[in-house]
């Protein structure tokens, strides 16, 4: 690992921050995909 | 975190070719930030490696203000319009405003830890974010309330003043703040404005549009399942209908206009 | 002369419940109409639709000339219309007097208008200066009464107006909406109370289910759902 | 719109003077608030003197929310609102006339609170002038904010625990500028205190403003 100095503060910091984006990111897409199942293609004027 | 893989056009998702390419491409942003901020760019003299928090906690930060301003322009053009789409993205942008100031306040206090030595600091810029986390949490509350009265154009007003109000607050919040703040930390420097140049500015400016992609990609998704909860809840009226006129022993108006 | 009252298909939301899911209703100038039906059926949600209280969300609802779908027209009918209800709007510490001044002024009622209201419904003795807290509840709808006649308005929308009332104060009420109508004023009641009600109404509606479409009148109520 | 502003006003003094809801709880909670600051921060080492300005701002705040909330609970007692809506009278009246008669109340409040400060915390009070101008700034300036986000939540049911988290971060500037003035003031540097009080009266102005465009369409649709 290259010699750095708080590293355990900057992996922790990054770590969380993307962990939590990706949780974010993930919960996000799943809703949007139950709810798409619901609802007529038509209304869904992106797809 | 992977872009949402390539779905078959017309499968129940939010994604879209749009949203594919975006997500792609804030992928691969995402690995190149990483590599500049941890490994090229230098450590900072004074506070060597912790520094490398800047590049994840300035841009959030940014986009946490943005964000409230996205809410404020939906608020105002819903109070204007009174058209779903706006109420939405309002709810969507607040959404994603308190995820991004969220993290903004984590990173930022791991930071002071190395720096300061504790891990909160009545630094202006600290405290007026966390204040913003609670303007929103307060909007996010009062809309989740809001939502449950069926007719949307009637029922987003109350959270149409409130998302109104969220930027001019955070602004006056931000500004009494500083001035409050500067009167004791006159001539200090504090952590937030290390010597910025070179790599080092390029990291922060990559990390900026990078977090900024990344941003507008939940945004997108965000308000495309904001919009599909309309529809749901939209449906349901009619069907509501169907049920209320059976009471009567009646079928669907004749005559009715829809 | 236009009726002063004119719904067709209208459908009023209580939160996400449709109280009125399709209301064909013509009530013309001078005529005192009475509303039948179940608990639940939305006579209620009704007479608060014509008093411009509630957005429509679907058909058009015409009122003293006022088309309601649009809101600052809703807003313009509420200063002409007099709704009587379950709830008197009066504030329990003041005291009679107070109240039906307040609401009184409020309207622009001019003072005789006041105290000639409040004798009409026999409030101006003692009655007068004690705290609405301690008046019955038929007092207190008398209170109510006052305040709505010293606003003069053209349509009087009465829920259940006889409810808690003793006898002479169902005759008052009798005789004042009588000297109303003959003033000009159009009336509609929500009832069940029928002999009483029947008695002074020109005409009867049923509602059910939230629509005036009812196939057939309701032998049998139907289930009563809790609405307002 | 005056006219209904003082019928309202009148009308909101009335029921306080009748109920004495303010003189009889909010009052006496304001001396408890002090009294609990005191306990809290151990009275002998001067912290309290020191502090007396924020600590007293505080005091206001919350004694406020306590005042918004009974506002507002008048109105919702037997039907208000759809009466309120009913009556013709011009919703900026009414947001003017419920502002007034919550500011009336507050500044009594703070009368008792400033009373209860100078003896209990033994401040030396100085720089009078700038001490009354932050305290009418700082009032117009939570009955505004307090009389447009209290009929904000006033139509909802979960009121009372919404009102404090709305109206608490949006009344920090109005905190602070409140409290440097005073301390200025106390200080005997009155000088640097007349820029936080022109923050207090831009805030005031803003929410007033901004009151009496929004409290229409917010009493229409709750």
């Amino acid at each position: 690992m290259i010699a750095m100095t708080h590293a355990g503060y900057v992996a922790s910091g990054w770590g969380i921050a993307l962990v939590t984006l990706g949780a974010y990111a993930l919960r996000t897409v799943r809703r949007g995909r139950t709810l798409a199942a619901q609802v007529p293609p038509e209304e869904r004027r992106w797809s | 975190m992977t872009a949402p893989h390539a779905a078959p056009p017309g499968r129940a998702t939010t994604s879209s070719r749009g949203t594919r390419v975006l997500g792609a491409l804030t992928l691969a942003g995402l690995v190149l930030l990483l590599g500049y901020a941890l490994v090229w760019s230098p450590a900072d003299i004074v506070q060597k490696d912790s520094v490398r928090l800047m590049y994840v906690h300035v841009p959030t930060a940014i986009l946490a203000f943005t964000a409230c301003f996205i809410t404020t322009v939906a608020s105002a053009m819903w109070l204007r319009r009174r058209s779903e789409g706006w109420w939405v993205l309002g709810g969507a942008a607040a959404e994603v405003g308190l995820v991004f100031t969220g993290i903004c306040l984590v990173t930022g206090s791991i930071w002071g830890r190395p720096t300061w030595g504790t891990y909160w600091d009545w630094d202006p810029r600290i405290t007026s974010t966390t204040l913003l986390f609670i303007l929103l949490v307060g909007y996010l509350a009062l809309r989740r309330i809001d939502n449950e009265t069926g007719d949307a154009a009637q029922r987003g007003m109350r959270g149409a003043i409130v998302g109104l109000l969220l930027f001019p607050n955070v602004m006056i919040v931000h500004y009494s703040v500083d001035w409050w703040r500067s009167l004791h930390q006159k001539a200090t420097i504090t952590r937030l404005d290390p010597t910025i140049e070179g790599t080092m500015l390029f990291t922060l400016m990559l990390g900026i549009v990078v977090f900024g992609l990344l941003f507008t990609w939940l945004l997108v998704h965000r308000f495309r399942v904001g919009w599909l909860e309309e529809r749901v809840g939209a449906t349901g009226l009619d069907q509501a209908l169907v049920e209320r006129r059976a009471e009567a022993g009646v079928g669907v108006p004749a005559g009715g206009s829809a | 002369m236009e009726p002063v009252v004119q719904l067709h298909g209208a459908v009023t939301l209580l939160g996400r419940f449709p109280a009125l899911a399709g209301i064909d209703l013509e009530v013309a100038a001078g005529e005192i109409v009475l509303l039948r039906g179940p608990n639940g059926a939305g006579k209620t949600t009704l007479l608060r639709l014509c008093a411009g209280l509630l957005p429509v969300a679907r058909g058009d609802v015409r009122v003293l000339g006022h088309d309601l779908t649009d809101r600052r027209q809703a807003r313009a009918v509420r200063r002409r219309v007099g709704l009587l209800g379950h709830a008197t709007g009066l504030y329990d510490e003041l005291t009679v007097a107070d109240n039906v001044r307040f609401w009184g002024r409020a309207a622009g009622a001019a003072p005789e208008d006041i105290t000639g209201a409040m004798a009409a419904c026999t409030l101006d003795g003692r009655l007068a200066g004690l705290p609405v807290v301690h008046l019955s509840a038929g007092q207190r709808r008398r209170t109510s009464l006052a305040c709505l006649l010293a606003r003069r308005p053209k349509l009087w929308l009465l829920d259940e107006p006889h409810a808690g009332l003793d006898q002479d104060g169902r005759d008052l009420l009798d005789g004042l909406v009588r000297r109303a109508v003959a003033a000009g004023a159009t009336v509609l009641l929500a009832s069940h109370e029928l002999d009483r009600a029947e008695a002074l109404a020109d005409r009867v509606v049923t509602i059910v289910g939230g629509t005036t479409d009812a196939a057939v009148p309701p032998a049998t109520p139907a289930e009563p759902l809790l609405v307002p | 719109m005056f006219r209904d502003a003082t019928l309202i006003a009148g009308k909101d003094l009335r029921v306080e003077l009748r109920s004495k809801v303010t003189l009889q709880q909010v009052a006496p909670f304001a001396i408890l608030v002090l009294i609990l600051f005191g306990v809290a921060l151990d009275p002998d080492r001067g912290i309290l003197t020191r502090a007396s300005a924020g600590l007293f701002w505080v005091a206001v705040l919350l004694c406020g929310l306590l005042a918004i909330q009974r506002a507002f609970t008048i109105e919702a007692a037997d039907g208000g609102r759809d009466a309120l809506r009913l009556s013709g009278l011009d919703p900026a009246g009414i947001f003017l006339g419920k502002a007034a008669a919550i500011f009336v109340q507050l500044a009594a409040l703070e009368g008792v609170l400033a009373i209860g400060v100078v003896v209990m915390y033994g401040t030396a009070v100085t720089g009078v002038v700038l001490l009354l101008a932050t305290c009418l700034a700082a009032t117009a300036g939570l009955a505004a904010a307090g009389t447009l986000y209290g009929v904000l939540a006033a139509g909802l049911r979960v009121r009372e625990t919404l009102l404090p988290i709305l109206l608490l971060p949006v009344l920090a500037p109005v905190l602070i500028g409140a409290t440097k003035a005073f301390e200025a003031a106390l200080g005997g540097a009155a000088a640097d205190g007349w820029p936080w009080c022109g923050l207090l009266v831009t805030f005031a102005l803003l929410y007033t403003t901004f009151g009496t465009l929004a409290f229409g369409p917010l009493l229409e649709e709750s």
